[in-house]
């Protein structure tokens, strides 16, 4: 299986760098890629009918223990088949569909990408791995969205669907994370037996809010639903392939997945039957008001993703697999329309259903898939579509509470669906064909064919409904039951409730196909209630998350330097002042203090006295010339304080900043009186309460008793071992030679930049 | 500055300093002193030198770029510290000592040559500096 | 009274004054020149403390601090002279 | 050749005083040391130097001169800082000079400026006149000659 | 012996460095501080060391305390020099009682050359007018 | 004493802080000078104070014996010293050119980089 | 000298900055010497490397003295793997530097102190003496001011001044802080002040210290509230010395948080308690920061800030789990922040300008180019499975098992910022069309450069990009190395054995 996934990825490697072979006519070659694993993985089928679960280990990071396991079983196994399927189809439509366009070479690149990551989202056991993927295809989505990058829309849009699936993406690896701890393992197999632990874990609510947030923003659930409509930007092959038939069920293959796992508490399914209730309503009704045939498939998805949420809440045998024949159906039919729709697109110019008519007259083949993924759509028999509304409605009327509500937003969302279905796959092709169209030719086949045959696949399974249940439900069901019990699908249950409600269906929708015309009113009317829509939240909330952006970062980011000063110190002070007076206590010995002599005070007071003046006093000259006093002061008290070296030191430096100092101030501009006197006291106070702090930090200190192992070492040694008996100097030379080393360093490097400000002048050329 | 006293005073103050600097160096390992403020003292004699008579004297007399007494005394004091492990297999900045200590000097050691480096490295710097600004003034 | 006591109480204590007293003359000016001529009689005064310390505390070596101190201050006077005549003007 | 032999000579024997080590080692080395130095400096400075030990008696009886003038003047000094009223008359004079050479002017002017009540302030640009300024100055000319025939002629018979 | 010799040394040396600072005290002008502040403290920082070196009675400290000597006797009155023609140059005034002024207008104020007396008479009147170079 | 140079190392510290938060770029370089010699004379009071011993071994013996100055923070801070001559010089230079590139000292003047651009 | 091998990093920097500076004005030699020289110092530190994960933790006693009384050079796996990474750091930025920075800024010596920049980054990894860190700090920032100020344009100038003031100032916090340290136990070693501050009786001095610690390397490492200077300054030298900065210099004081806290003040809890909050708080407003910006270069440095948060926060959980991840996202981030400065640079030479309003167009001129350029970019966001997603693990885990739901919540957000605004920086950058705009005409734009030029611009990014490739792709062995470089820092007892040789 690993190759398998590979083969997609290497398939878009091999594009970048030799993708202009592929243009034109070859492109279609490239759908021998899916083609070739829709074959290899339907090999499985029966092996995996029979009960098999396959497993392969690679190891990748085992540290982690993240490794490349994948398993197919019934559930990815239908993933797999589905998206390696309408992948082929996909492949085959996109080579005529964006024949000339320039990047064809990257299109194929991106959607091979795509491919593999799905591929291995469903394949992968090892939840580590399985973000990796469900990552990549959040990545090759946001490409192929904004494929037609030169329009700000289509940027627009990708960005807004990575940003739900980013966050969605990061939930899923929180969740992973957690889950994982708490099972000890990231393999779902394993995960299984924790079951238990996992819910009793007190971590267990925390992880189905990371693993719903991951599902619902993936599988746009409301209220996270809104970038999809957003993401119908991208051209229909990416719209038919990634926004309907495959990576927005990756939310719902999670759950699914995760089903037998974390469906222990009361708590799963009433999110879900909530959340999947809201959906499939709210998107439903919204499909009424939609004139653009993508909007009214967009609109139709996130109510079959909410159907399908809805069906696991549900969590019965029979929900489940209503659920997994209804991901068939949705595929099959979602898929055929959006390829019809890209077809009528292409060739008119126009998605807007108000104008668009009579369609069959020029391209009859489309116009029969279309009819056909109506049906289907419909739930209209012997569709594979009447066979999944039955398994809808069985699984709501059997549920344990509020069964007939439950059963009538199935109802509702059904009846809005088969009037999605038929707008978008019967009427373009009905009445009278406009003028302006009649010119247009029937296109290649290479777009219609496929339409065509997943159709006629809906058909067909509708005829022998025992080959999903074989290939597909009993699998799936087997996958996610504790307790497998058998069941059979059948085209025909016999006068029933359900057929009743199948009916009422099938009425109400054509009703309603008949009554309301799709009309842009509409649209502005609805548009009235998008200030309250979640997308216009989320795009305000980001915008106010930019304006508040904006002014946290100026507040602290204002480009004046003693307003950052001014923090730092304040946030020292802060820091320093708690932990001050969270204990204080000085309690210095006097006795051991040095006594207080007349010229020791004396030049403290000259030491005093020079720093005032220097930070006092309006001339920048006396400032600098009282900054000598403050150095001979300091190198008088170096000296009465037993350090030599140092008094030289000191005085030497002092001087020598002093006179560098005066031969650069005479450039400059005198002291402007700059700063309001708000300001100085306001910095006069965080300069004193940090100058006390000090104060008594330093007297804390005193009070404490200092080891002094080391001292007494060098004064032992000094001469000894060094051969020195100025022990500063030994240590400067010896002791501590490296750090003199690179004290002379950092001098040169002074030096180096000294001359380079001064003497290097760019010339306007130069200038980058 | 065209003052003639100041000038000719600089004159003879110049070797009397860089002696007095060189003492100041080579002291330090027993008294106050060393190599950094051997350095200071050497470049003030410059610099005193350049102030009055001029940089582009000061510069004919030092003959060297100061920017070259940089690298030179890095290396001096590199040199010192990597010997003893080139030479002896000891590890970086042990010091080397000679047998027999010299008079005034006392002990003769790798520590004097990093001292030297040292002192070379301070004049270099400094009168980098001192002399870019003064170009530049 | 020995000598260490002398210069201890009596001889210090006066260089310390007079210490002070140039530090007025530095504070009050006017001219910049009065400051760099204070500036410049501390140092002086400070060779004179180093003197009489190193007496005090029997360190001979404290003279060399002094000469370093009487370099330097005359650079520092120097340079301010050098600076005022530059920018020939009072600041 | 002979004024640098000297000035090595001088710079060894300072080198000697400072490190106050009289052995043989240390006057090679201090030699050695000086002699490095100069030879860095060569070409700063090439006055020819004479007559070393006729001067010297001159040079003493000078630095008494000097001495005594220091004290007297330091007196006067005193007297004027500690009463409260102050009794001089200042300014600045225009003195002519003999001196010539950088060295002599130097001295002279130094040593002018050490003597309490006179201050050394700048030497004319043609080295021809030398201002001073002076804490008593009774009359201008008198004032002149009192430098002319104490520290300058003085000075000039030691070094010419 | 040698200690009264000592207290003698240090004590004058003492007085004149006191001497020195009041004199740049009260003295009524820059130049007057100048040239008290110069020989007062350099004689009284010089009797100081002296009274070191009889102290310690070594000849290393005797040649030191004569290094030092030497040097601040020199460097003293050239920094004097140096700053009291500063001063002048940046206009600071004599005192009001001062007598003669033979410096003035002698400074040409942007080539910094300073006339000899030959030409005294001629600059006296034309104080202000810019040289011709 | 050890109070008195805590105070002292206070009143440093203050000084510099509030001279690095005026605006003119002058002010900023004496504050970091007087923050770097508050700095320094904290090491020196915190290893602990003593008069008259410097730590140096006298000529006639082999070991620094009874009390004496601690010798490490003076040589922290001859190194400290040195480099903040470096750093100072550094400073004062890139005054220099930043007046002389941007016409003023007043560092309220230089925010153009903080602006998104 | 096997016995010193782990500092021969240091020696050959040295070596070749005094060699640099001898040819001071021969800049093509200066060139060519200097990606030698890096070269070596790339085999040098993976021999260090390899020799230290071999042989353990490896000591060096500068001057035969031993500890505490010399200074200690200590290689331990962490101290390796920075040495590793500034060494692969160094010579992609060198490379990058022949060609773009400009000759007469490199007639300066701009080789020789971006050697001494080294030299100190090297130093300050492998220094075992708290005093000895301050040195090889300093010797870095006043490096870092040449650089950044070296050509003294306007808003260099503007940049450094601020750099400068703030830098200085975290210098002298960490003096103090050394000068309160040292007060109390009378050391500099820091193995040796780990066993001797377990002694001091006033806890509350200790918590002090470490306050000052922590704001003196606060501030290099552009920790909320102390990272103004960082925005203010990165983006005005020439992009090579960005890129080394961004790379490098922050992460030196992260460096120095992790070191000083395992090492010394593991585990206290008012510390850990404020280390986190800071790391939230800079997580938040990096990235509040990044959204605002135009400039691709200042979205990089903002999200250097939001990501150094990732790390402070890893520490401050303080268990081998955290440790790991911020160790693994310190070995991801010193590469990938690199990288990044100097794609801004090559967009720079490509577009003659930074802002993204400005830019445009560069996928559909420069298809394999932007590509290259995406992995980084991606690597950025923690893309699985590339580079920054392999530490968000560990990070995650442990703040989950800690219930740190806040610290939880910032990872979730500053990832989430990562990803949109690089996504956005995507879509302005390389997918918007080039709007029209009058462009300097005499620039040299990389379509002129001749092909050995254009490659010299490139292998730096593309070498760096494939040790991120790789970084993300052998996750395992790097996830290896940071959870036994974890282990070595919380128990911290086989560093002070190693040290003091107990
Ligand atoms: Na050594
Ligand atoms: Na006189």
């Amino acid at each position: 299986m690993l190759e398998a996934v590979l083969l997609g990825f290497l398939f878009s490697l091999f594009l970048v760098f030799s993708g202009s072979y592929l243009r034109g006519r070859l492109a279609v070659l490239s759908s021998l890629i899916p083609l070739s694993l829709f074959i290899y993985f339907s090999t499985f089928i029966s092996e995996i009918a029979d009960g098999k679960v396959i497993y392969e280990i690679h190891e990748w990071v085992p540290s982690f223990g993240v490794n490349l396991s994948f398993t197919l079983d019934g559930l990815s196994l239908l993933f797999a088949l589905m998206i390696t399927g309408v992948g082929t189809m996909v492949f085959v439509y996109s080579s005529a569909y964006l024949k000339d366009h320039k990047y064809l070479d990257r299109f194929y690149g991106y959607l091979s990408l795509f491919m593999a990551a799905m591929l291995g989202l469903v394949l992968s056991d090892n939840l580590m791995s399985m973000f990796i993927f469900w990552e990549l295809t959040s990545i090759s989505s946001f490409y192929l969205i904004g494929f037609n990058n030169d329009k700000e829309d289509s940027r627009k849009s990708a960005l807004i669907a990575l940003g739900v699936t980013g966050i969605g993406g990061l939930m899923l690896l929180g969740g992973a994370i957690l889950l994982g701890d708490v099972a000890g393992t990231y393999r779902i197999s394993e995960m299984l037996s924790s079951r238990e632990a996992i819910a009793d874990s007190s971590h267990y609510v925390l992880i189905l809010i990371f693993i719903f947030s991951a599902a619902f923003t993936k599988s746009a659930q409301f209220p996270f639903h809104f970038w999809l409509p957003e993401a119908m930007k991208a051209p229909t092959p990416v719209s038919t392939y990634l926004h309907s038939a495959t990576m927005v069920k990756a939310g719902v293959y999670l759950l699914f997945r995760m089903t037998p796992v974390l469906n222990g508490a009361e708590i799963w399914h009433t999110v879900l039957i909530v959340v999947g209730g809201i959906t499939m309503i709210y998107s439903a009704i919204h499909i009424i008001f939609r004139t653009d045939l993508k909007g009214i498939l967009a609109y139709s998805t996130i109510a079959a993703l909410g159907i399908l949420v809805f069906l696991i809440g549900i969590g019965t045998q029979a929900a489940l697999v209503a659920a997994a024949v209804f991901i068939v159906v949705h595929a099959l039919y979602k898929a055929s329309l959006f390829l019809i729709t890209g077809i009528i697109d292409h060739e008119t110019g126009t998605r807007d259903v108000t104008q668009l008519a009579g369609l069959r007259k020029v391209m009859l083949p489309v116009a029969i898939a279309g009819f056909i993924a109506a049906l289907i759509s419909g739930g209209v028999p012997p569709t594979l579509g009447f066979v999944g509304k039955d398994l809808i409605y069985e699984s709501t009327l059997h549920f344990k509470d509020n069964a007939i509500l439950l059963t009538i937003i199935a109802l509702s969302t059904n009846v809005l669906l088969f009037y999605a279905g038929f707008v978008a796959g019967i009427k373009p092709f009905m009445g009278k064909l406009p003028k302006k169209f009649e010119k247009i030719r029937l296109p290649s086949p290479l777009m219609w064919v496929p339409p065509l045959i997943m159709t006629s696949a809906g058909l067909v399974f509708g005829l022998f409904p025992g080959l999903i249940e074989t290939a597909v439900a009993k699998p799936i069901a087997m996958t996610q039951a504790l307790q497998f019990e058998d069941f059979h699908l059948k085209l025909w249950h016999g006068f029933n409730p359900i057929l009743a409600l199948s009916a009422t269906t099938l009425i109400l929708g054509t009703v309603l196909y008949f009554v309301l015309k799709p009309k842009h009113s509409l649209e502005v009317t609805i548009a009235k209630l998008d200030p309250i829509a979640p997308k216009t939240l989320l795009i305000n909330l980001s915008e106010g998350f930019a304006v508040f952006s904006k002014f946290w970062t100026n507040f602290f980011q204002t480009g004046y330097l003693r307003h950052y000063l001014f923090i730092v110190v304040s946030f020292l002070i802060l820091l320093l002042g708690y932990l001050i007076f969270s204990d204080f206590s000085l309690s210095i010995d006097t006795s051991s203090l040095t006594e207080l002599t007349i010229y020791e005070i004396s030049i403290l007071i000259m030491l005093l006295l020079g720093v005032l003046y220097t930070v006092f006093t309006k001339s920048r000259l006396a400032a600098v010339a009282s900054l000598g006093v403050v150095g001979l002061s300091f190198s008088l008290l170096f000296l009465f304080y037993s350090a030599p070296d140092l008094a030289m030191t000191q005085f030497s430096v002092d001087t020598l900043t002093v006179i560098l100092f005066v031969l650069v101030l005479y450039k400059l501009p005198k002291y402007l009186n700059l700063s309001d006197i708000r300001l100085r006291i306001k910095h006069g106070i965080i300069s004193i309460s940090f100058g006390v702090l000090i104060t008594i930090l330093i007297l804390k200190v005193l009070s404490e008793p200092k080891n002094t192992e080391v001292t007494e070492f060098y004064a032992e040694n000094a001469y000894k071992l060094a051969h020195g008996k100025n022990i500063v100097n030994v240590i400067l030379v010896d002791f501590r030679g490296t750090d003199t080393m690179i004290e002379i360093s950092v001098l040169i490097v002074a030096a180096l930049g000294v001359f380079g400000l001064l003497k290097l002048k760019l010339k306007t050329k130069d200038k980058k | 500055m065209r003052t003639l006293i100041l000038k000719s005073a600089s004159s003879y103050l110049l070797p009397v300093l860089l002696i007095f600097s060189v003492f100041i160096l080579l002291r330090g390992h027993y008294l106050p002193g060393g190599g950094f403020v051997g350095g200071l003292v050497a470049a003030i004699a410059f610099v005193l030198h350049a102030f009055s008579h001029g940089l582009d004297k000061t510069r004919t007399i030092l003959k060297l770029h100061p920017g070259f007494l940089m690298p030179l005394g890095l290396l001096v004091a590199f040199l010192s510290g990597i010997a003893p492990m080139v030479f002896s297999d000891l590890p970086f900045m042990t010091g080397l000592w000679a047998e027999n200590p010299i008079p005034v000097i006392g002990a003769i050691g790798s520590a004097l040559f990093f001292d030297l480096g040292v002192y070379l490295v301070v004049i270099g710097a400094s009168l980098t500096i001192i002399f870019t600004i003064s170009e530049s003034a | 009274m020995n000598v260490h006591d002398f210069l201890y109480y009596i001889i210090l204590p006066i260089l310390s004054i007079s210490s002070l007293l140039v530090f007025v003359r530095f504070f009050k000016g006017p001219s910049i020149v009065d400051r760099v001529v204070a500036l410049d009689l501390l140092i002086t005064i400070g060779i004179g403390i180093i003197a009489i310390y190193s007496v005090i505390s029997d360190k001979p070596t404290f003279l060399d601090i002094s000469l370093v101190l009487a370099l330097i201050a005359f650079l520092g006077t120097v340079a301010f002279a050098y600076y005022l005549e530059k920018r020939n003007k009072n600041d | 050749m002979k004024s640098k032999f000297l000035s090595n000579i001088l710079l060894t024997l300072i080198w000697v005083f400072l490190t106050g080590g009289y052995e043989f080692n240390n006057f090679l080395f201090g030699f050695i040391l000086s002699f490095i130095i100069l030879w860095i400096l060569s070409g700063a400075d090439d006055k020819n130097s004479k007559k070393y030990f006729k001067i010297i008696p001159r040079i003493i009886s000078f630095i008494f001169f000097f001495l005594w003038e220091l004290t007297k003047a330091n007196i006067q000094v005193a007297y004027e800082v500690s009463t409260p009223k102050f009794n001089m008359k200042p300014g600045i004079v225009a003195v002519p000079l003999d001196a010539k050479t950088d060295l002599e002017i130097t001295l002279l002017a130094n040593l002018i400026t050490l003597t309490p009540g006179t201050l050394a302030l700048d030497v004319s640009t043609d080295r021809s006149v030398l201002y001073i300024h002076a804490m008593y100055v009774e009359d201008k000319q008198v004032f002149i000659a009192d430098i002319k025939t104490g520290f300058e002629k003085r000075l000039l018979e030691i070094l010419r | 012996m040698i200690d009264i010799l000592i207290c003698i040394t240090s004590g004058l040396g003492a007085l004149f460095v006191l001497l020195a600072a009041v004199g740049t005290l009260r003295m009524p002008d820059q130049y007057l501080r100048i040239s008290v502040n110069t020989k007062a403290a350099t004689l009284g920082v010089g009797l100081l060391l002296v009274s070191a070196a009889l102290f310690f009675l070594e000849i290393s400290v005797f040649t030191r305390v004569i290094t030092v000597i030497i040097f601040i006797l020199i460097t003293a009155p050239v920094g004097a020099h140096l700053i009291g023609r500063t001063s002048y140059f940046i206009g600071n005034e004599l005192w009001g009682n001062s007598v003669i002024d033979d410096l003035k207008g002698k400074y040409n104020k942007s080539t910094h050359e300073l006339k000899g007396e030959d030409k005294e008479n001629e600059s006296e009147n034309e104080k202000d007018s810019i040289p011709k170079t | 004493m050890e109070i008195l140079l805590a105070i002292i190392t206070g009143v440093l510290y203050a000084s510099g802080i509030y001279m690095i938060m005026r605006r003119s770029m002058v002010k900023l370089i004496l504050g970091i000078i007087l923050l770097g010699n508050g700095v320094n004379l904290l090491i020196f009071v915190l290893g602990r104070i003593t008069k008259g011993k410097p730590p140096i071994i006298d000529s006639a013996e082999k070991v620094l014996e009874g009390v004496y100055a601690d010798p490490i923070p003076q040589a922290l801070i001859l190194t400290a010293i040195v480099i903040s001559f470096g750093l100072q010089a550094f400073a004062i230079i890139l005054m220099k050119r930043t007046f002389k590139v941007l016409k003023t000292d007043d560092l309220d003047q230089l925010n153009t980089t903080d602006e998104d651009s | 000298m096997t016995n010193d091998i782990i500092i021969l990093p240091l020696v050959v920097h040295l070596f070749f900055s005094i060699v640099l500076m001898f040819f001071w004005n021969k800049v093509d030699f200066q060139k060519i010497f200097s990606v030698v020289a890096n070269f070596i110092a790339l085999l040098v530190a993976i021999w260090v490397f390899v020799f230290v994960y071999n042989n353990g933790t490896q000591v060096v006693q500068s001057g035969n003295w031993e500890a505490p009384f010399g200074i200690v050079f200590v290689g331990d796996m962490l101290a390796a793997t920075l040495v590793l990474l500034t060494a692969i750091a160094g010579f992609a930025v060198s490379i990058f530097s022949t060609i773009s920075v400009i000759r007469a800024r490199l007639r300066f010596g701009y080789f020789s102190v971006f050697h001494f920049l080294l030299l100190g980054l090297n130093g300050a990894f492998l220094t075992g003496d708290i005093f000895n860190l301050y040195v090889w700090f300093e010797i870095i920032i006043i490096s870092s001011f040449v650089l950044i100020s070296i050509g003294g344009e306007k808003n260099q100038l503007e940049g450094a001044v601020k750099y400068f003031a703030l830098n200085f100032f975290a210098s002298m916090i960490f003096l103090t802080a050394l000068g309160v340290l040292y007060g109390l136990v009378g050391t500099l070693n820091m193995a040796d002040i780990s066993l001797k501050i377990a002694e001091v009786q006033n806890r509350n001095l200790v918590e002090i210290s470490a306050v000052l610690f922590l704001v003196g390397f606060g501030i290099k490492s552009a920790i909320f509230p102390l990272y103004f200077w960082l925005p203010a300054s990165y983006h005005t030298p020439p992009s090579a010395v960005s890129a080394i900065f961004a790379g490098l210099l922050t992460k030196v004081g992260v460096y120095a948080l992790i070191r000083v806290f395992t090492l010394i003040y593991g585990g206290d809890g008012f510390l850990n308690t404020l280390l986190l909050t800071l790391a939230i708080m800079t997580i938040f407003s990096g990235g509040v920061g990044a959204i605002v910006q135009n400039n691709i270069k200042k979205v990089f440095m903002y999200f250097i800030i939001c990501h150094i948060g990732f790390m402070i926060g890893g520490l401050a959980l303080f268990t081998e789990v955290a440790m790991a991840g911020v160790i693994f996202y310190l070995i991801h981030d010193i590469i990938i922040k690199t990288n990044l400065f100097l794609i801004s640079g090559l967009i720079y030479r490509i577009k003659a300008t930074n802002n993204m309003k400005k830019l445009g167009g560069l996928y559909a001129n420069y298809p394999k180019l932007s590509l290259l350029m995406a992995i980084p970019l991606f690597s950025l966001i923690g893309i699985p499975p590339l580079s920054g997603y392999w530490p968000k693990i560990s990070l995650i885990l442990a703040s989950l098992n800690a219930e740190q739901y806040w610290f939880f919540g910032a990872l979730i957000f500053g990832s989430l910022i990562t990803l949109i605004v690089i996504a956005k920086l995507w879509s302005e950058v390389f997918w918007k069309d080039q709007p029209k705009l009058s462009l300097p005409k005499k620039f040299i734009y990389f379509d002129q450069l001749r092909l050995g030029q254009k490659f010299t611009f490139i292998f730096p990014v593309a070498f760096l990009t494939f040790v991120t490739l790789y970084i993300g792709f052998g996750a395992e062995h790097i996830q290896q190395l940071s959870q036994r470089i974890a282990s070595e820092l919380i128990n911290n007892e086989l560093y002070i054995d190693a040290v003091l040789k107990r």
